[in-house]
């Protein structure tokens, strides 16, 4: 023992005159660091109620709970994030996940309440008094747990998509499919967005199983059109999807389209339901467009035989005049119209009603008639000039193309109008070897075509003139071409809100020379096969109408469905219409067993 | 006669009471001034002054729902008893009448009985609970005891001698009239005898062996709980100021007033806090071991210096 | 002073003859499960001579929360909130070594950056760790001055744990794929301040712990630690260094960026339970240095994470894999077995405390006073939770 | 016409002559529909002529420094003519350029009367057009033009 071993040890006294470490009051004194995990803040808004916070946490300390403020949302589950504090271990996983960035943690860690049920509360929902906290933990910059790119599609090079009608896209491999399929959050927001309500986790979850037959199956159940829906789906699930908040969405039509590309068509009977046993009912439906051959597919599932009356020489409607080939093969529509057909569902091509069959002969021989003749009809500018001779409609040109014949476009065309038809009548022309000008009256951003196609168009060398307001259309010196006048026009918000309108200024004309015009600027129906009082009884409103529930109109054993009965006249609506009058049809035919059905259930 | 000495008896009762109050309070005050010293030398702020008050308050309103016996239960009693009856026969201000207490010819000896009673009351009671910890705390804590009440004791026989009085007041009476009287200067071997005696008696680092809670945590403290804890937390005050008043009378020229009684008992309770917050603890075999060396020996050298160099 | 009753050594691992209870000479005390002296929920069943120790025997499962079964039933990324509770004082080499296996089987490849970020994660860590032992270790023997200086310090080596990953204790810093963040602003200022006061605060701690008369009293010759014991027992990290063996997975496997950081192992004489805390102040010293490395030569900026696939439903192949680590009690395992589904077959857990706290610890409290098992417990360095995974 | 009175009366019963217009087109055209709308275009006039009698009677003020929008688009579609099945394309078509006739015939009138008060009831009668106009022409932008 020696004398340092004794003195040394004094020199704690030496602490005794400095600071102290610690503080007078801990939880005033010193807030949380500025990335602390403390409480909860969700910014309820932004919060799409996805779930993903839900599914994450270890601890089943999150559960999703209906708010009636969100309820009924676009793109929105309509619940939010309830958070037990018995269980939360405040890891942040959710706040990691959260595919709206909307769920964040302040910095306050420091809460007392007597009451125990107020530490079982929804974020920014309940008042909490950290909900405004500015600071606490973030997701940082640059960290995912969900990667934000999608799987970028394979397609043909500009240069090489312009030579053929060749189909663009080339589809995911199988790596790559399993890869984007493994971004999707399940969520289920897509399914209640997607007009089918087609089960799009479901499918996506089959493909990261490797099991495309089940995948096949699933979509099947609400839609017999996957080969082509998974081409040129308007995809609004995609639109909605949580993913693509931060990201890029899941790209659920790609998806979609793998999963077909996977199944031969000749296993399609084996894999799919077959019809359940004769019902003996018949069931009449007019035009073999999607919305048509859907409802035909769903009625011979239920057992009743359905006929299709077409007018055309071939099926499938808008799907097969209106897009192009090198967005929807014919191989890949006829491997949807073939297996519809391959359940016996019978179709009746080049009858046309009114002229071939009349209607009236159709209610008296079915049991039921549905109706979905779609837009057929181009509408017209209403501008001067408008009925010159090269003033082509877009329709005409794709429904040309599609049957082979040569819709004699010249070489350099102006194309009118920012929709889908005014793209592919666009991109069609480019393969017929013009040199195309897109004239549309508002920007760019407010065209009604799919933000890939107008890309697409750019990528083929289609010049777009926004904001352009076409005026009168005039005689050319030669008779092969034709000058339009338009004039440039300003975007002038609209006061109440709404998108803004463009504005012709009168001092900016311009007149250019084509070699035809191609008017894209939109659809009406055609009802010439339908009696004036027949069109009267069934309450048709400037060309469309509106069903009652399950597709029903005003007659008796009439349905209707597809672009001209619905608001967004795109393929998966009428898919969906042509599903939903199948199941009001088999109501209207089996009264008794639905009555029966509901009485059971209530 | 009797009238009056029962009146006398009374108010010496009263004054009892008062300098009990005095004492305790200033005991759990300066309890809190301690823990607040010591915190500094930890790097902490410390506790409240009120922190003692509050905690003996809260454990006089709580109740007990188990029982080990009676005997456990007056352990506690005993301890304060022992506390108390230290406090009633040591005078607290020397020359004043009031807080004299009841101090008589023979009370030194009586003190340091009392100051045993309260340690045996105890040993009885933890031992009543039955766990295996509270027999080692106890024997630990009795062998310490008995390890420094050597040194202590061969210290006081040696003031005894020195002073050839058994009366603290006289002992206090005989250090008057300047430090140069007191027993630290006059009889300094005594002083360090008693003061190493004293440390173990502070139950600080490094004697805290008995209570040393990383070795055996089920000692008294555990054990006892509600109001019982309540007594001993008061009898720690009450007791650790005895002591402190008594080592000030013995060796330290005693106080003539409050405030140097305080001084005085301070700088007496800082010598075992400076060696407190530096050293560890040693083990009971070392503790022990300790006493018997070095204060022993001091202790009966400073029986051979009064009798060689004082009395001579 | 060490006997061991029926033992001729350490190495005899002979059955010892059973204690006859019934002659009353002897008294059975449960030092735990609750106990201050114990470093966790543990229990050391304990047959006393009067204040001698004749044989010990530890008890755990008082802390089972049987981690290695719930992270069978948890997602990947799941489990990485999970591993961090395996051992409280220094979670993060749990997080890093369950991440690194995940990795491993997932052939994940993490930037340049996560790397020196967790390195320094894990030295802070380690820091974090050895101040609060070294408080344990004095308050073990009674000195309550140094726990409060150490711990106040953990506490701020814990601030810098609160800024960087949002959390003091449970970091959930290091995640399969790389780290969480990057370090906020200012950090490095703050994190250096932080050394240079902890260089100082261990000099103060040498100066009052280490040259202190009862400290050595009670430390030196209490529980040797012989260098045959090693491979026998499994004796690893500081303990096995105190005793001379040099054995280092930093230096001799190393791992993350310890090849680029500039340090030496070191090694002691005698491993007993004075050595063994002199080392370890040592290699708290040492990491300081390895933070201030980590400090000046971490990438500033690029990715922290690298590319992951959706944790929701992530899916290992299957695989199985042994990663390790030095943490401060020495070497630290995570044997993996994934079979290809998006749940961990199986985790095994190798945590240094099992050999130091159950076999060397039994061991070594023979023939001891009763009084020094906490210091023998507290200088074998064992956490009790990572006995029980 | 030159009192301030007898032009408000004028404008009146221009709107009446108009709401007539529509509900005598919606005896003739065939669909339900179709009848609904034209139907709905007289009311929307009938609301004019409330807000002219408004004026006439001081409860509502004329603002002729109004800024209002003229999106033009009347100004270059071809004329139409009302038939039995005319479309809504067509309605509105007419309903624009009905408008734009009455905004322009305020608009010459006002630029022949002296400045003062009739002037002022002028070109705040031209704005009231002008603001129908605009009714209408948003309609179309929003319904008709909605691919173009």
């Amino acid at each position: 023992m020696s004398l340092k071993d004794l003195l040394s040890p004094f020199f704690v006294w030496q602490r005794a005159f400095e600071k102290p470490y610690t503080t007078l009051r801990p939880t005033l004194d010193r807030p949380g660091a500025p990335a602390y995990r403390g409480f909860h803040i969700n910014i309820t808004e932004t919060c799409v109620g996805c779930g993903s916070c839900q599914t994450i946490c270890q601890n089943n300390a999150i559960d999703m709970v209906a708010v009636e403020a969100y309820a009924g949302r676009a793109g929105d589950s309509g619940l939010r994030p309830r958070f037990d504090y018995g269980r939360c271990c405040w890891c942040g996983l959710c706040v990691d996940i959260c595919t709206a960035a909307s769920l964040r943690m302040s910095n306050e860690y420091a809460w007392i309440s007597d009451d125990p049920d107020s530490f079982h509360f929804t974020a920014g929902v309940d008042d909490k008094p950290w909900q405004d906290n500015e600071l606490g933990y973030r997701r940082a910059e640059g960290y995912h747990l969900n990667p934000p790119k999608r799987i970028e599609m394979p397609m043909l090079s500009a240069q090489e998509s312009l030579k053929s009608f060749a189909e663009v896209t080339l589809g995911y491999n199988e790596e790559q499919a399993k890869k984007e399929a493994d971004r999707c959050v399940e969520c289920g927001i897509c399914v209640a967005t997607c007009p089918a309500h087609m089960d799009v986790p479901d499918y996506i979850h089959s493909i990261r199983d490797g099991d495309y037959e089940k995948g096949l199956q699933l979509m099947y159940r609400t839609n017999p059109f996957p080969a082509t829906c998974g081409r040129i789906c308007t995809r609004r699930c995609e639109s909605v999807c949580p993913v693509g908040i931060l990201g890029e969405p899941v790209a659920i039509r790609w998806l979609k389209r793998f999963i077909v590309d996977q199944v031969d068509k000749k296993d399609y009977q084996r894999i799919l339901e077959k019809p359940i046993a004769s019902t003996g009912f018949k069931v009449a439906i007019i035009g073999a467009g999607p919305g048509g051959l859907s409802a035909a597919y769903y009625l011979r599932q239920q057992g009743h035989a359905v006929t299709v009356y077409e007018a055309q020489a071939t099926g499938g409607g808008m799907l097969r005049y209106g897009v192009p080939s090198y967005r929807l093969p014919d191989a890949e529509l006829d491997k949807d119209i073939d297996h519809i057909t391959s359940i016996g569902v019978e179709i009746k091509y080049n009858s046309r009603i009114g002229k071939d069959v009349m209607f009236e002969s159709l209610l008296e021989n079915y049991d039921a008639v549905f109706m979905s003749t779609g837009l057929s009809v181009p509408s017209s500018m209403r501008i001067n000039g408008e009925n010159h001779a090269r003033v082509l409609s877009g329709l005409q040109i794709l429904a040309d193309v599609a049957s082979d014949r040569d819709p004699g476009i010249g070489k350099k065309v102006a194309v009118i109008g920012g929709g889908n038809v005014a793209m592919d009548a666009a991109r069609v022309s480019r393969r017929l070897g013009a040199e195309v000008t897109i004239l549309y009256r508002r920007r760019i951003s407010d065209m009604p075509a799919d933000e890939e196609e107008i890309h697409e168009c750019q990528q083929e060398g289609c010049t777009i003139v926004p904001q352009a307001i076409p005026v009168e259309i005039i005689d050319a010196d030669n008779k092969q071409k034709v000058c339009i006048k338009w004039g440039e026009a300003k975007m002038v918000d609209d006061p109440k809100g709404g998108r803004a309108r463009p504005v012709l200024q009168e001092d900016k004309m311009h007149t250019e020379t084509y070699d035809c015009i191609i008017s894209a600027i939109g659809q009406s129906s055609n009802l010439d096969y339908l009696s004036k009082e027949l069109q009267e009884q069934l309450a048709f409103e400037w060309g469309k109408l509106t069903p009652a529930e399950y597709q029903h109109t005003s007659m008796k054993k009439v349905f209707v469905g597809g672009d001209f009965a619905n608001r967004t006249a795109d393929a998966i609506s009428a898919i969906e219409d042509g599903h939903h009058a199948a199941r009001g049809i088999n109501r209207f035919l089996n009264p008794d067993f639905y009555t029966a059905l509901e009485k059971q259930e209530n | 006669m009797i009238v009056e000495g029962l009146g006398g008896w009374l108010s010496k009762v009263g004054n009892f009471s008062l300098t009990l109050l005095i004492v305790t309070t200033y005991g759990l005050l300066m309890g809190a001034f301690i823990e607040r010293i010591i915190a500094k030398v930890q790097g902490r702020i410390g506790i409240p002054y009120r922190q003692p008050f509050i905690n003996i308050l809260k454990n006089f309103f709580k109740r007990t729902a188990i029982s080990h016996g009676v005997m456990f239960y007056l352990g506690p009693v005993f301890r304060i008893a022992g506390g108390i009856g230290t406090l009633a026969f040591v005078p607290v201000i020397y020359g004043d009448e009031m807080f004299s207490n009841f101090s008589m010819a023979g009370d030194l000896f009586l003190v340091i009985y009392f100051m045993f009673f309260g340690q045996l009351g105890m040993a009885l009671g933890a031992g009543e609970s039955g766990h295996p910890y509270s027999a080692i705390g106890i024997a630990r804590g009795l062998s310490q005891m008995t390890a420094y009440e050597i040194p202590f004791a061969l210290a006081v026989i040696s003031i005894v001698i020195q002073y050839d009085t058994l009366s603290i007041t006289q002992i206090v009476a005989a250090q008057q009239g300047g430090w140069q009287n007191w027993t630290v200067v006059t009889n300094w071997v005594a002083t360090l005898a008693a003061m190493l005696a004293f440390l173990g008696m502070m139950g600080y680092s490094p004697f805290d062996i008995f209570l040393a809670p990383q070795e055996i945590p089920i000692g008294p403290p555990t054990e006892f709980h509600s109001a019982y804890l309540g007594l001993m937390q008061l009898n720690r005050a009450l007791f650790g100021a005895t002591k402190l008043v008594l080592f000030m009378n013995l060796f330290f020229g005693g106080a003539t007033g409050w405030v140097e009684l305080m001084i005085k008992t301070f700088l007496i309770y800082m010598v075992a806090i400076v060696i407190g917050v530096a050293f560890p603890r040693f083990r009971v075999d070392q503790g022990i071991r300790f006493f018997f060396k070095i204060p022993t020996l001091i202790g009966i050298m400073s029986i051979i210096y009064v009798q060689m160099v004082l009395t001579s | 002073m060490t006997q061991l009753t029926g033992h001729s050594s350490a190495l005899d691992f002979a059955q010892p003859e059973p204690v006859d209870m019934a002659s009353g000479k002897y008294v059975k005390l449960w030092q735990g499960p609750q106990h201050p002296g114990i470093t966790g929920n543990m229990s050391l069943e304990l047959t006393l001579d009067g204040d001698t120790i004749i044989d010990c025997k530890t008890h755990v499962g008082y802390l089972h929360r049987g981690f290695e079964k719930l992270m069978e039933r948890r997602s990947f990324i799941q489990n990485f909130t999970v591993v961090c509770r395996i051992a409280v004082p220094e979670p993060t080499f749990n997080e890093y070594l369950y991440s690194h296996a995940v990795e491993q089987l997932s052939g994940i490849k993490i930037p340049e950056r996560a790397i020196w970020l967790r390195t320094m994660n894990l030295e802070l860590m380690r820091l974090a760790s050895f101040l609060m032992w070294i408080g344990g270790m004095s308050g073990a023997f009674g000195q309550y001055t140094v726990p409060n200086w150490t711990t106040a310090y953990r506490d701020f080596v814990l601030d810098l744990f609160e800024e960087m990953t949002g959390a003091r204790i449970y970091h959930m810093y290091i995640v399969p794929g790389g780290v969480r963040a990057g370090l906020p602003d200012g950090f490095e200022k703050r994190a250096r301040d932080i050394m240079d006061g902890a260089e100082k605060l261990l000099d103060q701690v040498e100066r009052v712990m280490f040259n202190n008369a009862v400290f050595k009293a009670r430390s030196k010759g209490l529980g040797i630690i012989t260098p045959d014991m090693i491979d026998p027992y499994g004796i690893v990290g500081p303990n096995a260094r105190a005793c001379g063996v040099e054995r280092d997975i930093r230096k001799d496997e190393p791992y993350l960026a310890y090849d680029q950081l500039n340090f030496e192992t070191i090694t002691g004489k005698d491993s007993d339970a004075y050595e063994r805390a002199y080392l370890r102040l040592q290699e708290t010293r040492q990491c300081i240095s390895l933070i201030r490395q980590c400090l000046d030569k971490a990438p500033k900026d690029g990715p922290f994470q690298a590319d992951m696939p959706n944790v929701l439903h992530w899916k290992i192949p299957a695989g199985e894999t042994y990663v390790k680590a030095e943490c401060t009690r020495g070497e630290y395992g995570y044997y993996m077995v994934t079979d290809g589904s998006e749940f961990v077959r199986r985790v095994h857990v190798r945590g240094p405390s099992y050999t130091h706290a159950i076999a060397v610890m039994e061991r070594l409290a023979v023939g001891n006073n009763i009084a020094d098992i906490a210091g023998l417990m507290v200088s074998l360095h064992t956490y009790p939770p990572e006995i029980e995974r | 016409m030159n009192t301030v009175d007898e032009i408000l009366d004028y404008a009146i019963e221009q709107e009446q002559l108009a709401a007539d217009f529509y509900e005598d087109v919606a005896q003739r055209v065939e669909t339900a529909g179709m009848k609904k709308i034209l139907l709905d275009f007289a009311e929307e006039e009938k609301r004019h002529k409330k807000i002219l009698l408004a004026v006439k009677t001081g409860e509502h003020e004329l603002t002729p420094e109004q800024e209002i929008l003229d999106l033009k688009i009347s100004d270059y579609l071809v004329e139409v003519k009302t038939s039995e099945n005319i479309s809504y394309q067509d309605a509105l078509i007419i309903a624009m350029q009905r408008e734009r006739a009455a905004y322009n015939l305020y608009n010459d009138m006002a630029q022949k009367v002296p400045d003062g008060k009739l002037k002022h009831i002028l070109l705040g009668l031209a704005k009231e057009e002008a603001k129908h106009k605009l009714f209408f022409e948003a309609e179309y932008d929003e319904r008709v033009l909605t691919d173009n």
